[in-house]
């Protein structure tokens, strides 16, 4: 039995032995920026801040053993860098120091990397910042209308309100009516009717 | 139960991490293609990333990714895979799991769910495998329902006795009682524990047996009734009832008490009707007595250490089984050359056993002759606090025991992990044992190995090891 | 030749690289301490880390360091071992170096001085290991000196006939000979490039054979007149002379035929009065006839492939014997078991075979059931450009031959090195390739590959591939 | 013979079989200096800063073991990114990217790797900036006088020559006596007398 409880410590660590079948919680939820503060000290951040300001620097880097902060000012500075965003701290570094495996694949991503069924709208949905994004709560089968001859639930433009039905995705035969959850208007539609979706793909870009 | 053999294209793997990248690469070697699911903690996993097409199926939880039911079944769908292999943890022994599995048109790759549910209930499976000829420790048939009953039996049995869960394992909700006074507490205690655990509060009294082994036999099945054993493996070292390494074969064991314990195993799987691979858990007490005490009807974390020493592919015999293939070996096929040893390093301080995850800035993999390492983490890889510690197996193949334990000492020394605590110091501290290397273990080992070294963990609840579940 | 047996408390690793590390595990096995020596571009090399001890002997060019026999003995005696490990390649072959070592008491980790001169003189090596009762080829006793009795010899043979020098390989002061008007030429070519390569432009004549195989037996011998052999490699995917990948056991070989070899192999080592690990190599014709080529006096980079499948480490017998111990095993112990791959993993361009050093930006290595991989690189790590290009070896081991393609193609696919390119997309197409499936391999094997697959390459600047070296 | 050349490739192919004895080359080189100082000070940083910013820089980068800032200042800068990052990757990404092992090992120095005998001696004079580096050509026995009795050749404050012998490196039973190759005045002599030494590790320091 040790392996069994190996692979899930604490509270999960019990499969559900022949009870009835578990429902994915069909709410959706804002998929938080996952941000972790690997110990960063603040008031010296605000000083390096300061000091750079007053001293009309444009860019700032420094890096020590698995910390790396870089500043940059100046009107031009966005428009080429590609992680132009102001400070980026150890989410960068986990990426930029690419190390062993992690750039590999990442370079590798079309060649031997696994084929997501939502890798194309992850990255049109990335670039769509001023959007709130509706992701999808489940996996499963994206369809926009209730029935194939039935008018789609929503189309770019249509005003929703948080009740509102914008999709339905089939998971196990089962049709998962998805809410909007916030109101705002249909602004992108980054899946097609009938395509797979995996959780937290983006489904809709809502304009506030 | 046999079907016509069916080749997989398509494979699901519902599982993540080592043993997600072990099933992966049989796989490769098949030509069956990999659909991985993950969490969105995982998305950087090896796993993820060496399969042919991945699905993100839930948030960091296992309840609602990896445990997730609905989830799983429907990427299987959406991918029309052909088969799902569970590895271990998670669903591998859900009875459910595979019952929707097979209600879905979908091979579950592992025994009949029947036999995962008897498997399960420990009473039930003792009483089972006690009718299929295996012998158990005397203990009660049913579960204990009240103090007298006990009492009665406890008696009978002689004390020392142990209280058990029926319902689960890993050490929870278990009591070792010295003495008839101790007794009502101690079901009582347990009870609760096993209760809150495995929501069910059953428990059942066993011998206690003074320093045994842990000695398991791995079996192979067929859907046609053809079984064979790949002989034993030795899982004494365990910390509470964890195995910390594995080897194979046991230094104790003689060729006659492999062939009589292997024997004893595939009869009993014959007359269960048994098929996939398996394993059988065997208590050995001092005089090479040994009796059945419960059967892992998956792919164990150890099994790397039976292919070192026979050559054979655990994971592509069930894959080959579940494709209702027959087995193709006899008993008489098995050969076993050297001696290998696994050692599991975990993402924890080797001393207080705290978990550590978080960013690994530099890994080494050892090489050289006999080192086998399956991991799914890299230098720059962040290992996350979801999921088991366990990060790595480090295997060694040698000819003798002690070639196997030079060549480990140095495939760890040679195996640099960065940016996090491991329990390699604690695995090289087993290697300069002297009763270790001499051969002389039991599950106690590990109790007396860290009073020895000082060690900075509080004891076992229980105050005493019990036995490895 | 026999001494007492002497234990070696420290042992100077006189080389670099993958065979390097490779030596020190070894060591860390036995409980010997290392020394490690190294150019001042190899600071950061692997061995360096793993070594107990090292020294800087040198900059990079490896006729000031790792061929600079004063800085390496100077080392030995600062660091007091008791002995050297030349690896392969630098001075592994260099019996003034063993003569050196012998002088100054340190015992030199390879056969007697005698021999390795023997060895190195293609010519004498073939007369003495004819009259040890191994076949040759038939050709000239001596060096040819003229072009009459050039024409003579090769008209006794029959043509073609192979213009080889006496005093090297690797391809170099070779010429196929296709008729009488060509061999003038020939002869003084081959003699002039000898001459420039080896210092010797002393070139002998030998019968020429079609789609030879290129098959290697591994000798094991004491210092008291034991030897056994552990079977076969099978070599013959070359380019250049240059192994890229190796095989044991050989697809084509009998039973009976490996006997049969490596009794011939064993009888003349004995006869020679050859001590150490050693490898006769031969040419395997296609009617099964074998003719001896050369003998490697050292440890091969291809000695994996022959311990996966007999569990033997070659290096640890090497140093045992060394230590003046018996041999301890007979040709009865011998047991080989499944079939193992090498594939060599060149910083070269998969396609031109252009050098590619640089910095390795990352680094994965392949884990899961029979796969090793000996290296001395890492991520982070900058392949220099002075040494050679070979930065690791893949091996694999597996029941069958069909498997171990499958398994080193899933191992190839998952291993992943990047910022500089490699010959891994080389030798992924090679396992695709249905000759080489098949077992349907020569030395002309890669000459035909590279044509179909449309490489780049120039061909061999000789028109043709000639014999393995 | 494959191997043989293998490891051995261009014009270094070929052992010299059974030719007389190799002389090591005993010239000298001047060895660069690596300070390792790990940590961030904030006094240093506000030093730097104020004295890149007098002097005018438009850039500044500096890096170490595990250590790496950069400045820049100007408009100009944003301009050329990519290129202007280009320079520096190389060697940038060697350690900056500690991957796999050269961290590992780095950090582990004292407890896995190799002991050097000369890196005590290479510590020190990595902190002599000002003094110029006499290294050892050759690997062998440091003595400072050419016999137990007689006089050292050199100590502390001697003046020396370019031909002056500052001390005899015995490698093989052979006594080499090395010179200084310039002029100077003897400030430090890193090696103890009857010392290992092995190649390039410093000897003496000289004030020019």
């Amino acid at each position: 039995m040790d392996d069994h409880v190996s692979q899930t410590p604490g509270d999960e660590a019990q499969v559900d032995r022949d009870t009835s079948i578990e429902r994915a919680p069909v709410r959706r939820r804002r998929n938080q920026p996952a941000r972790s503060d690997n110990s960063v000290n603040m008031d010296e951040l605000r000083e390096l801040i300061q000091l750079i300001r007053e001293n009309d620097f444009t860019e700032f880097e420094l890096e020590r053993e698995g910390f790396r902060v870089r500043f940059r000012r100046g009107a031009e500075a966005g428009a080429s860098e590609t992680g132009a965003s102001g400070v980026t701290t150890s989410q960068e570094s986990a990426t930029k120091q690419p190390a062993g495996t992690s750039t590999t694949t990442e370079t590798k991503v079309t060649t031997t990397s696994a084929a997501h069924p939502g890798a194309k709208a992850q990255t049109e949905a990335s670039e769509d910042q001023d959007l709130y994004i509706i992701p999808s709560p489940i996996v499963g089968t994206f369809y926009r209308a209730p029935s194939p001859n039935a008018d789609s639930f929503v189309k770019i433009g249509s005003s929703v309100e948080p009740e509102t039905v914008v999709c339905i995705i089939e998971a196990m035969k089962l049709m998962n009516e998805i809410q909007a959850e916030t109101s705002g208007e249909v602004a992108k539609i980054y899946v097609e009717n009938g395509q797979p979706v995996e959780y937290g793909q983006p489904l809709f870009g809502l304009k506030k | 139960m046999s079907t016509a053999p069916r080749k997989f294209k398509k494979i699901l793997i519902a599982n993540r991490g080592e043993i997600a990248c072990r099933i992966i690469w049989t796989c490769k070697e098949m030509g069956i293609r990999t659909v991985a699911v993950h969490s969105d903690v995982d998305r950087d996993s090896l796993h993820v990333r060496f399969a042919d097409e991945a699905a993100c199926i839930g948030p960091a939880p296992s309840a609602q990714s990896y445990l997730n039911i609905p989830a799983i079944i429907s990427t299987a769908e959406i991918f029309n895979v052909d088969a799902i292999h569970p590895g271990y943890g998670f669903l591998a022994e859900s009875s459910y799991f595979a019952e929707i599995c097979a209600a879905c048109n979908i091979k579950f790759i592992g025994p009949p769910a029947p036999i995962i549910r008897l498997m399960g209930d420990k009473v039930k499976a003792r009483r089972a495998m006690a009718e299929a000829g295996l012998t158990v420790l005397p203990g009660s048939p049913d579960p204990v329902t009240s103090e007298e009953e006990g009492l009665k039996l406890a008696r009978e049995i002689g004390f020392p006795v142990i209280v058990k869960a029926a319902g689960g394992g890993g050490g929870r909700g278990m009591r070792i009682v010295q003495a008839p006074e101790e007794l009502g507490k101690a079901l009582e205690a347990a009870s609760n524990e096993a209760a809150a655990a495995f929501k069910d509060g059953s428990v059942y009294i066993e011998r206690y047996v003074q320093n045994p082994r842990h000695i398991e036999i791995q079996v192979l099945a067929d859907e046609y009734g053809d079984c064979i054993h790949l002989g034993e493996r030795e899982c004494s070292i365990q910390r509470r009832h964890q195995k910390l390494l594995e080897e194979a074969p046991s230094p104790v064991l003689s060729p006659e008490l492999r062939n009589e314990m292997g024997d004893a195993a595939v009869a009993a799987c014959k007359k269960l009707g048994y098929a996939s691979a398996g394993t059988v858990e065997f208590l050995l007490d001092e005089d090479n007595k040994f009796y059945f005490m419960e059967m892992n009807t998956r792919i164990q974390v150890e099994h790397p250490v039976t292919e070192m020493v026979t050559l054979a592919d655990i994971v592509r015999n069930q894959i080959r089984i579940a494709e209702g293939e027959r087995l193709g070996y006899t008993q008489d096929d098995l050969l076993i050359v050297g001696h290998a040893i696994e050692c599991r390093i975990n993402a924890e301080n080797p001393e207080t056993f705290a978990p550590s995850p978080g960013l690994i800035t530099a890994f080494n993999l050892p090489g050289g002759p006999g080192v086998r390492v399956d991991t799914y983490v890299y230098a720059g890889y962040r290992v996350p606090p979801f999921y088991d510690s366990m990060i790595a197996k480090v295997i060694v193949h040698a000819r003798t025991r002690d070639l196997a334990i030079a060549r480990m000492k140095r495939a760890l020394e040679a195996m640099v992990i960065e940016g996090i605590k491991t329990t390699i110091p604690l695995h090289l501290k087993i290697m300069d044992d002297p009763r270790f290397k001499a051969g002389d273990i039991s599950t106690n080992f590990m109790e007396h190995f860290l009073t020895q070294n000082g060690s900075k963990i509080a004891k076992n609840r229980n105050g005493a090891v019990a036995l490895a579940g």
